[in-house]
């Protein structure tokens, strides 16, 4: 209790708190998990983007795409660093995703279905993520904080570019309009979503608030995200797919139409459209890997063998 | 004249390799392969664009980069067979990138060189370096499967015996690329031979492996007869630009 | 007035399985299946081109079979979902075969004894013998494999597990199908239920496989929301089709 | 002695050897090879045009490309079924054709490249086989005759619907035009060298005339494809790919160019441009069925077993 108050003061008074500090057991398993399922989500968003990495319309894209991916891989390489600061592997963290026991984003078991998708995820949900993660930049948590300030920078510069694509769409033809459309209305609500239950329904929000590893509510950064990609979609002349979305004078924001939360909790629990493929896919790849993994490993030892041999 | 039709085989030959790499996103053995092989991927497809522009440009005829990539079927592409072929497992996709970086070092030096071409020249001096990568991160795991575990050992070897058979047409100069070579455009493809053979001995002994006898190399992509695997990877490749005829994207 | 698109949903229900039952073509587990595979894929596509057809006309913007079939992309396909999952293993690709069939068995079975569409008719009395021949050698199959090794007995259980989340979908009626039913063209889809039941029950029972319960069943294929799968297969399809625009074949 | 003379004068009385004759080593060896090389080239044959079914530009055209290559796969079934009457397994010669072994016909180690190709090899390939193959509907070993004259009837369909294809191209938009003369000149002369080598060349040829398993030289069997096929080309207005192609007046028929014989027995031996990837297709397939085959087996087992036990 002593080591509980001392360990608040550090935290109230915004030190970074490093792996090698004491902290409370529960301060260490709440940012395992969110970190984890933070690096898992970087993973298997790898997938739904990279869907199209061998159909994107131009070279360019092309090319913009690939990047993006790649730049996925490596935030979720850095989360799974900034994990191991906190004793646990990144083996570890790979079985329990492949195993259905860790969570990642729901969001990423929505199919892509057109090329439009690659913008509008880029926009919205690029876009969300990058509102919860501006915050963890402050997080308490040291290696946490270092990590998201890169991933942020990134973000942001794939969340403009998703924009561009979506606006190249809106100014193309009929078609293209009509995909780019399309695809916000698929992505809408699901981004949403993203922030998670309302206030009232979220479990572990007030401890996290109060170790600050959570800076805002889930619909604190929802409203913001609402606020600003509203007049986003309206310069794009786009329309977003809830005809109660109006502007709240009073509360200087946007009021929205009620969310889905059945829809909300059956993707959560892991029965979103592309669940079982995701997991499928991983696994095939990872399983598939195996033996490159282990040679790489035999070959490792042998040249150390060799090595010591020598000397 | 035929100069812009060298320098398509040179972007088809790059495009069409990483466009086979990029098929592995999100699917490599580890996470950090995961993230070298777009990087491998980004640096072809880069180097691709400025030759299919170069390309358009000297044939006058108002292609965009983009034309050259989306508008040509199976019969138009000019690459080499190495590059079209499968990714298999990751073995061949690690061999087959040596090969084709043991080849591409020594051309892009030699283009620097001789090359009249301001806009090769420049080209070359950027891929020169990144063919340099290329042959240390394949080559590296080439030396790693080949003297890894038994397994990996074999695999390394049917990689060897599936693909050296298109090692050979690396060095052909199709008409076009002869044209190119006299007008002091692009290097001598054949005189590259040398270069590459050391490379491919000094890793290969490293890893195990033998350099195989070719008596029938497999040839033919200069002039368009492909494999069976091309026309798939372009008809994903072309499918949304085509049905959509003349957008922006 | 929906009556078309009621059709068209059946037309590419036909198209997708069938042409996915084609991707075998040549790589079937043994030379009798070899053969027994592209007779199922060409039952479906048959039907499929009657239906296209008949769809096309009752549409009247002038669209033949293959406007219909090769200039739709992803989004306008209207095929419920278990027709598009890929093929996986054998196990899979017989177990998708007999959720099909012992659906579309009742279904054209009561189409004969229903509908006022006199091409319906034809295509019903035609497609329900085609069904039953597929109910028997998939659920042969099926049989087979559950009741065969463990391997298999394994295999077979994935594949039940995979797919029969797309199993509910089968029986939603779309708005133009529901249109379609209230004017007595085509059955409804809910009341065939029972029928598609009792058949899997048995087979089941024989192949040692229980009939899972699903809380969340896969839907959209409908409304053209479909898995990723979808895209790449008519993206092959269409590919010649689409490079030549108003061509005859 | 004795019997060898006896078998000939039932071979040249026309008479046909069934499974169960007495047959002297030679000649059952001969057909052992023939039947069987006969059958992996249906079999491998479905490879090369089953590549274009998943991308036939009409729904009409997938149908019937669907069908043909079924019906090469039935070819070889019975194809098979007549060897094994002469006490060689079918999954004996599996195994020969998947470790390279057994030969197949050359012509199939060339990659299908477009559409075109499709009606090409209707046309040319077919024809091709055809040629050969009706002289062994009168084959002296019976299973083997009887067999061909099913094949024969339904190559001769096939190759009727090639040429129609063939026709349409060349009738249809500039880029279908150039596109079945393109597919002609890749096809012509490996067709042309599927009769085999000269007759001063051929090996086996006497003692197979002699036996009535042959019953026309390799060159009097292509100078009837020439003639038969030269004005059906001209007919859809396309060119054969040989300058030295003309019409001989003495002999009733058309002189051609000579034959690229270091390209015949480099693509005999095994380099032709798609050997490897066949083998390697089939074997694939045939590994990846094994599990298959294997729960057939004990299924019937099973089955087998509960039956006695309920007798």
């Amino acid at each position: 209790p002593e080591f509980l108050e001392r360990f608040q003061r550090r935290i109230d008074a915004e030190e970074k708190i490093e792996p090698n500090d004491a902290m409370p057991e529960g301060y260490r398993r709440t940012l395992v998990r969110q970190i984890g399922q933070h690096a898992h989500s970087e993973i298997v968003g790898m997938l739904p983007e990279g869907n199209w990495i061998t159909r994107a319309p131009s070279l360019r894209r092309k090319a913009a795409l690939l990047a993006k991916v790649q730049d996925e891989g490596g935030h979720g390489l850095y989360l799974y660093a900034a994990a191991e600061t906190l004793g646990v592997s990144r083996e570890q963290m790979t079985e329990e995703l492949l195993s259905g026991k860790a969570k990642y984003s729901s969001i990423f078991n929505y199919p892509t279905l057109t090329w439009a998708d690659i913008g509008v995820i880029g926009w919205l949900v690029d876009g969300a993520a990058i509102m919860n993660q501006i915050p963890l930049c402050r997080c308490s948590f040291g290696p946490y904080a270092r990590a998201m300030i890169r991933v942020c920078k990134e973000e942001s510069f794939h969340q403009r570019q998703g924009y561009e694509i979506v606006m190249t769409l809106a100014q193309g033809t009929p078609a293209q309009k009509a995909m780019a459309q399309d695809a916000l209305n698929r992505w809408w609500w699901p981004s949403i979503m993203m922030f998670g239950p309302h206030d009232a329904d979220s479990e572990h929000s007030d401890q996290s608030m109060a170790w600050k590893i959570k800076r805002f509510t889930n619909d604190e950064l929802r409203q913001k995200f609402i606020d600003a990609t509203v007049p986003q979609a309206e310069y794009l002349d786009l329309t977003l797919p809830d005809p109660d979305l109006k502007w709240n004078e009073d509360k200087g924001g946007y009021d929205h139409g009620p969310i889905d939360w059945d829809e909300f909790w059956r993707v959560v629990k892991g029965h979103g459209p592309m669940a079982k493929d995701r997991i499928k896919d991983r696994k095939a790849a990872w399983d598939k890997g195996a033996w490159v993994r282990e040679a790489a490993l035999a070959h490792a030892e042998k040249r150390c063998a060799r090595k010591i041999a020598a000397e | 004249m035929a100069v812009w039709q060298a320098i398509l085989e040179l972007a088809d030959d790059h495009l069409v390799l990483g466009h086979r790499i990029s098929e592995w996103c999100g699917h490599a053995p580890m996470l950090e392969e995961d993230l070298a092989l777009p990087n491998m991927a980004l640096d072809l497809i880069g180097s691709a664009r400025v030759l299919y522009d170069h390309a358009g440009k000297l044939e006058g005829a108002g292609r965009s980069e983009d034309d050259l990539a989306y508008l040509r079927g199976e019969r138009e592409y000019r690459n080499c067979l190495l590059v079209e072929r499968p990714n298999e497992d990751f073995a061949h996709t690690m061999l087959r990138s040596l090969y084709f970086a043991a080849f591409m070092r020594p051309y892009w030096l030699k283009t620097l060189e001789i090359s009249s071409d301001e806009t090769l020249r420049g080209v070359a001096g950027k891929a020169e370096k990144e063919m340099a990568y290329h042959i240390r991160h394949a080559g590296e795991w080439v030396i790693r499967l080949g003297d890894g575990t038994e397994q990996s050992a074999d695999r390394m070897r049917e990689a060897v015996a599936s693909l050296h058979i298109y090692v050979d047409e690396l060095f052909e100069s199709s008409d076009v690329a002869a044209e190119a070579e006299t007008a002091g455009v692009l290097p001598v493809r054949g005189d590259l031979r040398a270069a590459f053979d050391a490379t491919i001995a000094q890793i290969f002994a490293e890893a195990l492996l033998e350099v195989p006898q070719v008596p029938y190399p497999q040839t033919g992509g200069r002039a368009g007869l492909h494999g069976e695997g091309l026309g798939h990877l372009l008809a994903e490749m072309q499918s949304v630009h085509r049905a959509h005829p003349g957008a922006t994207w």
